[in-house]
């Protein structure tokens, strides 16, 4: 059972991190946000486990508003965005697809070797799902970091929140976790209206790209 | 006491009474030199008696510091050179001032003279004070660091101790000597507005220095003016008199007819000196003021130079 | 330090209640300088206040008395505020209030000039308080607290007016030059405390640093002390600052801060740091033979009245860091009575140039007033129309181009003293440097007295070159009582030296270990430094005869001959009389010497346009003045800045992106650090 | 939840009045009433310090945080009734409605809920939900003005704040894990109190791990270098009362949350020394932070940049550690909480009477309003470490610590405070003298909170009352 256990979590976990590269190397808006459907799917599914293995039902309700809230909502609300300000189909990115899943499989390095390294008391069930959790929290901040585009690097925050997610739901018995997830989906929310709100066009960079540095105080 | 007293103020009236005959025998020679008979040494004398009497015209502009400055320098030079041992040392009034405060003496003599050349307001004046200060701003250093070597060899700064020294004779012959010899001659000959830096006969316009500042000044102004320059000059040379060649000099202690010989002796180097100067005067043409600098920059050079060995090779 | 703490005094009790009442008075002032007769209120104030404290610490400096010591339980918690009163803060104590005293009288003659007094007064008041606090704080943080305090209060008197664009540059330069001292200071005095961090400079002169670190100290405390006083090439600010704020305050900026600084570097190097190695006089001497000689050839470059003054300040400075250094020296080479020579030489000029100093601002200020003129190519012939400031100024400049009778000669002549010493001293280096130095010494003297001709003379004698100076008129009563009393202080120092000397000659056992003769004793009241073979001076005779000679020239021709006047034109070679501009200008007295040192130390160049024959237009010269300290100490540091700042300046206009970026470079930098690290 | 009754009034109140407030439609009593809640709070946050309540499973007081809420009340106390006078004119010059301000009210006691909240709780992962709150709530507020500025300013600070929250949050996560195998499951192992006592015990590599992600996570919001970025933009473009508390407090309380973590660090011996990390971010901070004064031409922008600067200098010291430097942090801390809130306050007055933020176009202040003026060059002058305010005192035993255990890094912390106070003094020389230029309109306004403000850290420069500096040291001890 124990093993079982064991395996299915490393399974579901590993899956994040693959969704993740799947992520990163995605150019098309649409397939992305599908893709980031599946990523948190797959969350969902990890975190119910956690709570099927640590017998921990909160952590349900967790699984429950990831797989409801990302999985479908925010998707399709981002869809609606994504037509509504007729943002254009394909993802700018600002270095080169290969080379970020290049840069990304050394972050999965870094974050595993680190990872194993420090928790070493920790139970073999926390250390995987911490090192994978830790792996798709660097994937995601990548791609926040090499997107142009405004959704796709909300796209990358979501899938960074889901790293915690993960790695709160790994961590035995962490208290708050509900509450937590709560308040992250507030935040999100915040964002995505901020999107629809502010008529973020093309990046975050700029609420609008042509009042960006015109009447900034400090332009020298 | 007493008696150093009375020597004291006889040194002090000598100095006085002696100075305008050297001018004269200056002016003399040098005539004889320029085969023409010359006046005679006591004109200086009549030309102070002249002076005095006619009445001061004064420039309409003119501070009360025109007319007070006139006095003062003689009193400074006057008093300076009451205290340069002319034929004794050791007198009471000689702890006074030692040499450096002499040289700061003849400082304040020449401050008040520039001054007066800057009074009236004349072109000429300035010119006067510009030049003259540019001559005492490297000839007092020199002075001064001249002042230094003498201070080492003798272990005083006081010039009847130095005097003391010179003629005891642990000095022997140095090389810091000579320089300072050198140097102070060319000060002297600087600071009296002599032939080459200055000449004290001319009132061409772009060659005068000292002339110029005088040059507004007439009647008595001018009489103490004059009497103070060639005190000026006479005290230069009892100075390196009384350095160079200190002998027969008296003490207060000694017999009177020390004091005879210390007298005439003191004449007959006043005499030598004068000669000297106004041989080499009439050998010697006069320079541009702009080389001037260099001259005196020359003599700052060996002073300093003097003082270095010293400094090096002597341990007080 | 509790020895210490148990013996206290009356003295130093009145004179921190007198502090507390000025930085009181400062508050108040505040409030009612707006008032008509607000401002001369509080100047009587302040003038009774310093009034009080000069004569407190005179007797103390007279009797020489025992160490006073307080402590407040106020200010840094744990260690409170320790005040002593000793005699060299007594000595220091009578210089700031002479100052403060004279200073006040000033004000309150010359607050009808002042348009702004609200700027003027309240800072006035805390100025004099922060120096005088300063003088007395016995532990490090009072120390820099009240040091900090005193640039702060003279930065707001530099801004007085502060309309003036050149005056704010004067400021801001003047207020970071000053923090940059005492952040120097304060990486010095937190160096000598160490670990231990007994900040009571009682605990500090318990301390016995090893030669590195007491090395470190020293520097550190040479550019904090240095930079206040105007040591070069610190000085950059000085000439600025000094000149931009009321003549009074010029005057006490000059003639007392820069003392308060002196004082400082006394205090720590003297008196906290043990014995000196032989290496600080040498950095002392060539400091302040440097000094001593740029200060007065830039003053010769100068026609700006108060700004001559101030390069002259920075003159005085190094004739007496070369005092200084001649007391260390001495001191390392163990010979006590040659360092007490050096020290009370350096000392008394430390009095001398705050009396002069003060006096010649005084009269720059008494010209300004009424001229509203500071360049001297504008002024002229004010002797007529000012005589008594003529006078005063007259003295102040022959006292500070060290001629006798007057004081500034006794003090230059007591340097003059202790270097002829120096061939007893053992170090091979000293043998070649002091002689160089003593060169400098006389030549910047001589300097001085040529520059002194040309700012009187064009000032005060001659014709007039413009309105305004024909216009002039004498100044405020209380202003000549101001400049008469300082004369009258001048003469007196100079005439009378032994007693001064005497009075400071009880500061040296403590500090460098020996004495100088006392001078009370000595027949005539003549002064011998070391003994009588040796040297000696007599001001009083040489006055008297000088005197004597001159009245008694004057009174016998005028019986023998005539004292007949009579009034004419000028002579001038025949010429006729000229318009004024022809007389020789400030500048144009300065030509022969700018040629002699400017060229190559200023690199000044002149440049004179003709016009040809039958060309219509003026003639023009034209002389440039480089400051090469300025160029290649200040510009490159002021570049670098500027650069550095407008490169970063880019990180301000990043996207959300980038920023980003920067903070997943720095997480991942961090992370991979900790998996090599372990 | 249990043992909360004591701590109503810093969390109650403030929720009461967002409550309140929500609902109150004049600006002018809202206004009020924000001030009286505010005192409320303040005086709560006082019985504090008489009588110290027995911590619960949640929140806790000890020495430390007492410290903070104390600060956080008054502070926020005395905005509140400068905002009153300062919204005021905002509405006369239109650049807000009554609408906004209703919500601004709101915004700005929910914003004070959650920062008390962070200091008295007991639970890292409470505490990261109220950081959490108070950022949010002043997100909206430093959109308030809707200019593009201000959303484009809102924006940043909202998407830069949630990662680095996120980061925070992680870190969170990893002393959990470090603590669970010790503690057990449950709430337990995310108390402090608890893990105080325990660290001891804890593995010791994930704490390092996740030190590195909680001081990156706060110091986000701490606004250290190099995850600034949202700061100056947030403090120029919000209503200047958000720009007081932002400086004043909010990167009082993410600096709180850095310090109680670096207490648990040192708790435990095989972690690594936070202090390095500290010191190099701070040190980065204050120099960087100085640099980029020279070149700023907004005035709320200029002094949203010092702050960066003495966060820097704050966090160095407690970098440096050692009951000296905690004490000076500790000092600097709340001097410069007091001195940076009436510099806001003051420059909040400057731009309505000039009606301008443009440093280029405020000149000669001192002339044209004198009182303001002059309480704009204290301010400043005591903010640059100027005696006799407190600030030069909390430098000089920064300094003179940082001496005592290395002479070396004194020098970049000297370097950094005097390229500081060169820029400071270039802008104050030119708003504060010279010929005025600009608007010269005329407002009476109380200027009792600047110069309250600017009083008591004149009185702290030159007297510390003995209680304060006992108690502060025990903290500082605390703080190893």
């Amino acid at each position: 059972m124990a093993a079982l256990g064991y395996d299915v979590a490393h399974l579901l976990a590993g899956g994040m991190v693959l969704v993740s590269f799947m992520l990163l190397y995605q150019d098309r808006m649409g397939a992305l946000l599908n893709v980031f459907a599946l990523h948190a799917t797959v969350l969902a599914l990890s975190v119910a486990w956690q709570a099927y293995v640590q017998d921990a039902p909160h952590l349900y309700v967790t699984a429950f508003i990831a797989l409801g809230l990302k999985a479908i909502l925010i998707p399709s609300a981002l869809r609606r965005i994504v037509q509504r300000l007729d943002i254009h189909r394909e993802v700018e990115t600002t270095v080169g697809i290969g080379m970020t899943m290049l840069v990304g499989v050394a972050l999965v390095a870094l974050s595993i070797v680190l990872m194993l390294k420090v928790t070493v008391g920790v139970d073999p069930l926390g250390r995987q799902d911490l090192a994978f959790a830790l792996a798709v929290l660097l994937l995601g901040l990548l791609m926040m970091v090499t997107r142009r585009n405004a959704v796709s690097q909300v796209v990358g925050f979501m899938s960074l929140e889901n790293g915690l997610i993960l790695a709160a739901s790994g961590a035995r018995g962490m208290p708050l976790v509900v509450e937590i997830s709560i308040a992250f989906s507030v935040l999100i929310a915040f964002i995505v209206i901020g999107l629809f709100l502010f008529r973020i066009r093309e990046r975050f960079d700029s609420v609008d790209v042509t009042t960006l540095h015109a009447f900034r105080g400090d332009r020298t | 006491m007493m008696r150093a007293a009375t020597l004291q103020i006889g040194q002090t009236l000598l100095v006085l009474l002696l100075a305008p005959a050297l001018t004269g025998l200056v002016r003399k020679i040098k005539s004889r030199l320029q085969q023409r008979r010359g006046p005679s040494l006591l004109q200086p004398y009549r030309d102070l008696w002249k002076l005095v009497h006619k009445e001061a015209v004064v420039a309409e502009n003119a501070s009360w510091l025109f007319r007070v400055v006139p006095y003062l320098i003689f009193a400074a030079t006057w008093t300076a050179a009451s205290l340069v041992p002319s034929f004794a040392t050791g007198l009471p009034f000689s702890t006074a001032a030692d040499l450096l405060a002499i040289v700061a003496l003849l400082g304040s003599a020449r401050f008040f003279l520039a001054l007066a050349g800057l009074d009236v307001g004349t072109s000429f004046g300035g010119i006067g004070s510009s030049r003259e200060v540019m001559i005492a701003s490297l000839a007092e250093p020199a002075l001064i660091i001249v002042a230094f070597t003498l201070a080492l060899i003798a272990g005083s700064t006081q010039l009847s101790v130095i005097a003391a020294f010179m003629t005891s004779g642990e000095v022997g012959l140095r090389v810091s000597l000579g320089l300072a010899l050198v140097a102070l001659v060319i000060v002297a000959i600087a600071e009296n507005a002599r032939i080459p830096v200055d000449n004290p006969a001319t009132h061409l316009e772009l060659t005068m220095v000292h002339e110029a500042m005088v040059l507004e000044y007439s009647g008595r102004h001018l009489a103490v003016i004059d009497a103070a320059s060639s005190l000026k000059l006479l005290l230069y040379v009892s100075l390196i008199a009384a350095v160079f060649v200190p002998w027969g000099l008296a003490t207060p202690e000694s017999a009177p007819s020390q004091y005879a010989i210390g007298i005439a002796g003191y004449v007959a180097k006043v005499a030598v000196a004068g000669a000297l100067l106004a041989v080499f005067e009439t050998t010697i043409a006069k320079m541009r003021v702009f080389r001037v600098p260099e001259f005196l920059g020359a003599s700052l050079m060996l002073a300093l130079l003097g003082a270095l060995l010293m400094f090096v090779t002597r341990s007080l | 330090m509790g020895a210490l703490e148990s013996s206290t005094g009356t003295a130093l009790d009145v004179a921190l209640l007198c502090i507390g009442g000025l930085l009181g008075t400062g508050v108040v002032a505040a409030v009612v300088a707006r008032a008509r007769y607000g401002p001369r209120t509080i100047y009587g104030a302040c003038l009774a206040t310093c009034a009080v404290l000069l004569a407190v610490s005179l007797s103390f400096l007279i009797d020489g008395a025992a160490t006073e010591s307080r402590h407040l339980p106020i200010g840094l918690p744990w260690i409170g505020m320790h005040f002593d009163l000793d005699l060299l803060a007594a000595m220091f104590l009578v210089i700031v209030n002479l100052g403060g005293v004279s200073a006040s009288l000033y004000g309150i003659g010359a607050d009808a000039e002042e348009r702004e007094p609200t700027r003027v007064v309240p800072f006035f008041a805390t100025f004099l308080g922060a120096m005088n606090l300063v003088v007395l704080a016995s532990d490090a943080f009072t120390y820099l607290i009240s040091w900090e305090f005193m640039s702060l209060s003279s930065w707001a008197l530099v801004m007085a007016h502060h309309r003036d664009d050149d005056n704010r540059a004067a400021g801001y330069l003047y207020l970071v030059m000053a923090s940059f001292g005492t952040l120097s200071l304060l990486l010095a005095l937190g160096l000598f405390a160490g670990p231990s961090g007994g900040y009571a400079f009682a605990e500090m002169r318990a301390l016995h640093l090893e030669p590195l670190r007491a090395g470190l100290v020293f520097a550190l405390v040479l550019i904090g002390c240095g930079s206040k006083a105007g040591v070069v090439p610190l000085h950059a600010w000085l000439p600025l600052a000094h000149p931009a704020a009321p003549s009074h305050v010029s005057a006490l900026m000059s003639g007392v801060m820069t003392k308060v600084a002196i004082y400082g570097l006394v205090r720590i190097v003297f008196d906290l740091l043990g014995p000196p190695p032989i290496w600080w006089s040498v950095v002392l001497l060539i400091l302040g033979g440097v000094s001593a000689l740029l200060g007065v050839l830039y003053a010769l470059m100068e026609h700006d009245l108060k700004r001559l003054l101030a390069y002259h300040t920075i003159e005085n400075i190094g004739i007496i860091v070369i005092g200084l250094g001649l007391a260390l020296a001495f001191e390392a080479g163990s010979i006590g009575w040659a360092a007490a020579l050096a020290f009370v030489a350096a000392l008394f000029h430390v009095l001398n140039h705050s009396l002069f100093k003060s006096l010649l601002f005084y009269g720059a200020g008494a010209v300004y007033a009424t001229t509203r003129e500071r360049d001297m190519e504008h002024l002229g012939g004010l002797i007529h129309r000012m005589p008594v400031t003529a006078f005063a100024f007259l003295v102040g400049s022959v006292a500070i181009s060290a001629l006798p009778p007057l004081n500034g000669f006794v003090s230059e002549w007591l340097t003059f003293q202790a270097i002829l010493v120096s061939p007893q001293l053992p170090a091979w280096g000293l043998k070649f440097l002091i002689p160089a130095v003593g060169a400098m010494l006389a030549l910047s003297a001589a300097l001085a007295a040529a520059c002194f001709v040309k700012a009187y003379g064009a000032t005060f004698l001659g014709r007039p070159r413009s309105s305004a100076a024909e216009g002039a008129r004498e100044t405020h009563s209380s202003v000549r009582i101001a400049l008469l009393a300082l004369v009258v202080l001048c003469v007196a120092a100079g005439i009378l030296p032994g007693y001064v000397i005497d009075a400071i000659a009880q500061i040296t056992d403590r500090f460098v270990g020996g004495r100088m003769p006392v001078q009370g004793a000595q027949a005539w009241l003549t002064i011998v430094p070391i003994d009588a073979a040796r040297s000696s001076y007599n001001g009083l005779a040489v006055f008297l005869f000088t005197a004597f000679a001159a009245s008694a020239a004057g009174f016998v021709i005028r019986r023998v001959a005539t004292g007949a006047i009579r009034r004419a034109p000028a002579w001038d070679c025949g010429y006729v009389d000229s318009s004024s501009a022809l007389q020789y200008t400030a500048s144009s007295f300065a030509q022969p010497i700018r040629r002699v040192f400017g060229t190559w130390m200023f690199r000044a160049r002149e440049t004179v346009s003709m016009p040809r024959p039958g060309e219509i237009r003026a003639a023009h010269f034209a002389v440039v003045i480089r400051d090469l300290v300025w160029e290649w100490l200040y510009v490159p540091i002021e570049r670098l800045v500027a650069n550095v700042a407008t490169r970063a300046d880019r990180i301000q206009f990043l996207t959300i992106r980038q920023y980003l970026g920067l903070m997943f470079v720095t997480l991942i930098g961090l992370l991979s650090l900790l998996a090599l690290t372990q | 939840m249990t043992g909360a009754a004591p701590y109503l009034g810093v969390l109650g109140v403030p929720l009461m009045a967002a409550a309140l407030l929500a609902i109150i439609a004049s600006y002018r009593v809202a206004a009020r009433v924000n001030a009286v809640m505010s005192l409320l709070t303040l005086l709560a946050s006082l019985s504090f310090l008489f009588r110290k309540p027995a911590p619960s499973a949640l929140l806790f007081i000890d020495d430390l945080n007492i410290v903070f809420i104390v600060v956080n009340a008054f502070v926020g106390f005395t905005t509140s009734v400068f905002s009153a006078a300062y919204i005021g004119h905002e509405i006369e010059s239109g650049r807000v409605t009554t609408a906004h301000l209703r919500f601004y009210h709101t915004m700005f006691q929910s914003m004070m809920f959650g920062m008390n909240l962070a200091l008295v709780a007991n639970n890292i992962g409470l505490l990261w939900v109220a950081v959490e709150l108070a950022t949010l709530s002043t997100v909206v507020m430093v959109g308030l003005y809707r200019t593009h500025q201000a959303l484009e300013a809102a924006w940043k600070y909202f998407i830069l704040g949630s990662v680095g929250i996120a980061l925070a949050l992680f870190g969170t996560t990893l002393v959990y894990v470090a603590a669970q195998p010790v503690l057990g499951e449950g709430i337990a192992s995310m108390e402090w109190t608890v893990l105080m006592q325990h660290v001891a015990a804890f593995e010791p590599d994930i704490l390092n791990l996740a030190f590195v992600f909680l001081l990156l996570g706060y110091g986000t919001k701490v606004g250290l270098v190099p995850v600034h970025g949202w700061l100056p933009d947030a403090h120029a473009e919000g209503p200047t009362p958000i720009s007081a508390v932002l400086s004043g407090l909010l990167l009082n309380v993410a600096l709180y949350a850095v310090l109680r973590f670096k207490m648990l660090m040192a708790g435990n011996p095989g972690a690594v020394a936070p202090g390095p990390l500290m010191i190099g971010m701070g040190l980065t901070s204050l120099l960087f932070g100085a640099v980029m004064l020279y070149r700023r031409r907004d005035i709320k922008r200029l002094f949203a940049y010092s702050s960066i600067e003495h966060m820097g200098i704050i966090t160095f010291a407690f970098g440096i550690g050692g009951p000296l430097a905690n004490f000076a942090g500790l000092l600097h801390m709340a001097m410069h909480s007091l001195t940076k809130s009436a510099i806001f306050y003051a420059v909040g007055h400057v731009a309505q009477v000039k009606g301008t933020q443009q440093i280029a176009q405020i000149r000669g202040l001192t002339q044209s309003h004198p009182v303001l003026g002059w309480g704009l060059v204290l301010g400043v002058l005591a903010i640059a470490g100027m005696p006799p305010m407190g600030i030069f005192m909390s430098e000089f035993l920064i300094v003179t610590s940082t001496m005592a255990k290395n002479a070396w890094l004194a020098v970049p912390l000297i370097v950094g405070l005097l390229l500081g106070f060169g820029a400071l003094l270039m802008h104050l020389n030119n708003v504060a003298f010279g010929e005025p230029s600009g608007m010269e309109s005329r407002r009476h306004d109380s200027y009792a909170p600047l110069f309250g403000h600017l009083a008591l850290v004149l009185l702290a420069g030159l007297y510390l009352p003995s209680a304060l500096v006992h108690w502060f040291q025990s903290i500082a001890a605390v703080l190893g």
